[in-house]
């Protein structure tokens, strides 16, 4: 076991998968000699040299079509997207094009290609960085959408994403980068898509969470002990798969249920979550699922970032709500 | 040879503004004055079966289309010579080709059954199996979608040290896609091997290429990209071959991309659900069908006693019966079900996915 | 009134628009001389000229991108994407342009462009032409989306489309196009967004949908009615903005409830009906809410899209469950 | 003026290749033999002080920026004959500037107070709005995304009648964004009266202009849609000043489009969270101090007594003043609040906007 923060478990889970695989590869804007803005790639191209570490043209699509290119070539490309707020620059390579290959080429082309891209807000970045659009994702069949909320998280799903033949959006959480440590096991722990994680065990009322959200359910659940309400925190950890399965018996087990996430309230995923459990732990919920979430509006400047992204005290009402309804 | 075309410097460039594609063979079925064809007799027999297999398949396409008995497809007509001229200057064993949709031929030259082909167009998602060993890449609806992924496909080629280069089509619409900009350019920093077929046909659907753009040739944009652009005459078998076996060769030599236009022109409809009289002026339609690029070659193989009326009626015999074939053979192919919906959507079934899959069967039975 | 189906409505509106405001201009792939692929904009260029009625080169972000900057400079651009699933090549222009110039500029740029998009499957058409796209474009806060599914609504919608102030992305049922007819009003008639509407009154259970799902939904409704079910049909017309009030009273005037629309369900904005009505009518609802969606999957080609595209029975089916549950 | 520049016969189509940039003002701020300046003494002293301000507000933003009192911002040295020439260019009343992110002085020239820019960079949702009859868009994030926008609004204010041009900045990075391409061939196709002014400043963050693109010069990219293009020195006041000018007036005529290169260099960090230690070779930097565009112009300036120690004091304080100014008015700013998330987002709130504002007012009053 080793304390590492977000980015430290992410550079140490890139570097192991390059020296495992020669067949992986790094590429994006600015991975190369300055190693990302965030320096979650440092070291790598002095490492593993420029024909395995490669500086991107600026261009989205481009990143994301060459890896799908090099994919059907035989290789397995890790790109990154500078954030993820500039996906969309690449939005008709992925959804059509990346997550769909394997199906229009009837498994002739599988795509292990993982799109790693920083995401959500609360660290004060210019414009259209901080944009938490992991939803808008969800509706492209084919591609995994995964979202770690802890260092030992980021390794264990990072090691499955290069290693599935299948393409992985892997978004990882901006505020979490450096602020959030923990401890990562030192050998592989590839952690299975699809299996949700309890981060807290309670009796009296569930919240389910992903990436930076969880962080926040945490603190929520701290406060909302000490006046003696019993919180299970589940973190999905990967929204494409969804474990169903865990979703619905975290939820059944305690008869109510608050989602919380940064992106806006509407068609954000909390909704699918919402009618999961609907569908699935309808007879067991005693009061309405709550959904805690950022405003329709678009992801704001700076200085009012801190309303619009869901707090812990909007959590934490949203819970005593829930808990007292019905 | 010594004929005006600096190979690879390209016409567009001259300091007149003049931009006259490279030709070798005239429409008359002549060789322009000094030119030497690149293709041997055999080859060019053979590349003409394929382009009159292309022509003969469009026509057949077109009536089963119309009778229910094909879906929407795009024909090659009046391309033929584009496509291809460019085709041959692969070697199947280790190159590639990634088309966009119109390129039937060249799929075929890569070793693609013909019978693949037909079952996407006929709706059928076991179309998209391209058998191992056959290097093509799915079609792509996409438009200009291909390209990057192209130049991936060459860059990650090359990095595994594989001899290959890959011919990439695109028409003169989708090169006004953003993808066209970025695919190029990346190849020009990587030195990737990949030729850029773009393949200036007139029309993007009913747009024409004068308001695709102001630019006096598309080729003109291969120094944006620091790489060579060349200008073609695309009805001109042998001048495509030419110039596409000059970029095939650069690549191959690790000197990176090139990129061709071919000019040719679209002899008729979009596709099977376009009626291009609304919009294609007449005498622009009549102008184009002197050059036929089949009727080019064939007046050149019987210029030099390489076809006569027999040799015609022998490969038309053959191709019908091979078309026939496929046709009998689609036909018979026991339609897809609600297995084809979920197979290689992934390398697993999530439960959820098993679920809706189990779901649908049953829905299915029961109706 | 005259008796259309969806094109001609459109077709009709189009040309009063550009005839009432000569800042209306209408742009898109093949727009002018053809019509557009589907001749919506039919005989627009010879009435209103090459300078309203533009052609465009084959590129959707500087569709839409150029959209932005006639707004800016005050005119009302109507811009035609040659099919939904094309709007990918556009995203980056959508939602963190398009939709959010105007909070960007604090009200200095609103952006009165409507993007007008066929979508929806059944039709046979080629790979990504068929793709249920919409709930991809709810978290775009700014824009508005909208699905109409009668000729009345194409044109009341397409109407306040135009003449709004804020972007608009139209959704037309491609399904629907020559298939739907029905009466529309002659005169004017703008439909508010925000709106849903009763497109068939019932007492035991309410089918919630939009765009070409409503005409399935009242085929269902009519099966059923043989049965004895009384089935309420609301057609939702927009999704943003979304008429919460219209759709929990009609889900509680009931208490049950089945979500029919054609995207997969996954994310799909079934999920964020479940989700509102969870919220408002949870304590009115009998069963719980079902969703009948297509799968997770890519959209498929045409010989099996019937499989995928939610059909008649299968809405019965699922009325008929939700009926017996609870 | 015999010179070699042949107006918008771009240097990059010369046949040995060169790519000379335009010159006017050599690094020790003598004129080239022959040229004459192309801005008069009053308008040179104007566009001067423009760039000293530039330079005092950058190192003002960094101090602020270090102590806490000022957001990722970056900075526009070394740049600034390349922003202030082509600005000067425009005529403020009629024509547009659409920004990139690093055009301060240009927004400036355009009217923008600079409070504005400020609170933008303070993370005030209010620093977005340009007051009416100021002619800008915002500024832009989304690289290249600000290119087809500026399109529209030129081919906008030409179908209006008005006698617009629109000036639109775009980085050596952005440039290789499919918007780039997207945006430069509509614009051709249109004859829409807009002039990219691509600043090629060495780098992308830390990527260098030679991984960017293999061509020889980015200008070389405009035969490919149809339109002029030209190189110039961007650290060359009076160069850009010519030869945007050249452009714009073209565009004014009727005359369409054009694509102007400026050749300058980024003099440290991408921003104020960058390192460009990291990356950018020390010799390199150095290289580039000598051509510093402020120095030469003062240098001009100086040499023709148009400028002197005495005028040099009183225009830094001056811009000290405003600066200063500007930081008390911009740190009095009452905060935004809730109200602002959701002002602007539509002309009205939807009742699931307004419910969810009143929520979060309520949320916010019992923390
Ligand atoms: C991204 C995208 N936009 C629009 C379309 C619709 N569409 C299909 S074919 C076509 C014209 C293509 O023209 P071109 O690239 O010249 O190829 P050609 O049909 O002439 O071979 C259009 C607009 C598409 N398939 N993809
Ligand atoms: C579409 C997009 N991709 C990535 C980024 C992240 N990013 C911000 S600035 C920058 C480099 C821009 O380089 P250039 O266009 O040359 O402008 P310069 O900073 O040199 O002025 C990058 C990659 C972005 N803002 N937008
Ligand atoms: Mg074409
Ligand atoms: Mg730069």
């Amino acid at each position: 076991m080793s304390t590492l923060n977000m980015l430290q478990a992410i550079n140490a889970t890139l570097r192991a998968e390059l020296a495992r695989d020669e067949r992986v590869m790094v590429l994006g804007q600015d991975v190369g000699r300055l190693g990302g803005v965030f320096r979650a790639t440092d070291g790598l191209l002095d490492e593993f040299g420029a024909d395995r570490v490669v500086d991107m043209p600026l261009a989205e699509a481009a990143i994301v079509g060459a890896s799908i290119g090099l994919a059907a070539s035989g290789l397995v490309p890790v790109a990154e997207l500078q954030f993820l707020g500039f996906s969309h620059q690449a939005f008709h390579q992925i959804g059509a094009q990346l997550a769909r290959m394997r199906y229009r080429s009837q498994g002739r082309f599988p795509m292990p290609v993982v799109l790693r891209a920083p995401f959500g807000g609360g660290v004060r970045t210019p414009e259209l960085h901080s944009e938490a659009l992991e939803a808008q994702f969800v509706q492209s069949p084919g591609l995994a959408v995964v979202t770690p909320a802890t260092p030992a998280d980021a390794k264990g799903l990072l090691q499955t994403a290069v290693r599935s033949s299948d393409p992985v959006l892997f978004c990882e959480p901006l505020r979490g980068y450096r602020l959030v440590t923990g401890e990562v096991p030192d050998e592989d722990c590839p952690i299975p898509f699809g299996r949700s994680r309890v981060a807290r065990e309670g009796d009296d009322v569930t919240i389910v969470a992903w990436s930076a959200a969880v962080q926040v359910a945490e603190k929520a659940a701290d406060v909302l002990a000490e006046e003696g309400i019993s919180v299970m925190v589940l973190d999905l950890r990967t929204l494409v798969p969804l474990d169903e399965t865990g979703l619905i018996e975290a939820v059944a087990a305690t008869g109510r249920c608050v989602v919380v996430h940064e992106a806006p309230l509407s068609a954000g995923f909390g909704a699918e979550v919402v009618a999961t459990v609907n569908d699935g732990a309808f007879w067991s919920l005693e009061a309405p699922v709550a959904r805690v979430a950022a405003p329709d509006t678009p992801y704001p400047p700076g200085r009012i970032e801190d309303l619009f992204v869901p707090t812990v005290a909007r959590v934490v009402a949203a819970v005593r709500a829930t808990v007292k309804a019905g | 040879m010594s004929t005006t075309r600096p190979a690879f410097t390209p016409q567009f460039m001259r300091e007149d503004g003049d931009a006259a594609p490279w030709t070798v063979l005239r429409p008359d079925g002549q060789l322009e004055e000094g030119a030497r064809p690149t293709l041997d007799d055999a080859q060019l027999r053979e590349a003409c079966e394929l382009m009159l297999f292309s022509r003969a398949f469009d026509e057949k396409g077109f009536s089963l289309q119309r009778q229910g008995r094909f879906g929407t497809f795009s024909p090659v007509r009046g391309q033929e010579a584009s496509v291809v001229g460019a085709a041959v200057a692969l070697d199947p064993q280790r190159d590639w080709v990634v088309p966009q949709y119109r390129e039937l031929p060249a799929l075929l030259r890569q070793g693609l059954p013909l019978e693949q082909f037909m079952l996407t167009f006929l709706g059928d998602p076991r179309g998209g199996l391209a058998p191992e060993g056959v290097n093509v890449l799915p079609i792509q609806i996409g438009l200009a979608a291909q390209l990057p992924q192209a130049v991936g496909l060459a860059w990650g080629l090359a990095r595994q040290g594989r001899d290959a280069v890959v011919l990439v089509f695109c028409g003169d619409g989708a090169s006004s896609e953003g993808d066209f900009h970025e695919a190029c350019n990346l190849a020009g920093t990587l030195g990737a091997p990949v030729v850029f077929l773009l393949q200036n046909n007139g029309w993007a659907i009913s747009t024409p290429r004068s308001r695709q753009s102001a630019a006096v040739t598309l080729a003109a944009r291969a120094p944006g990209y620091g790489i060579p652009g060349s200008l073609v005459d695309g009805n001109d078998l042998l001048a495509v071959h030419e110039v596409v076996s000059d970029a095939v060769g650069r690549a191959r030599a690790g000197d990176g991309p090139s990129l061709v236009e071919t000019l040719t022109y679209r002899l008729g409809d979009h596709n099977t659900a376009d009626d291009a009289r609304r919009y294609q002026p007449a005498d622009e339609l009549e102008s184009w069908a002197p050059r036929d690029p089949i009727a080019r070659v064939l007046a050149h193989l019987r210029s030099r006693d390489l076809w006569d009326d027999e040799h015609d009626a022998a490969v038309r015999a053959r191709i019908g019966r091979r078309i026939d074939e496929a046709v009998r053979t689609v036909e018979g192919v026991e339609p897809p079900g609600v297995d084809h919906l979920f197979a290689h959507v992934g390398e697993e079934l999530s439960p959820r996915l098993a679920r809706q899959r189990a779901d649908l069967i049953a829905s299915v039975e029961t109706r």
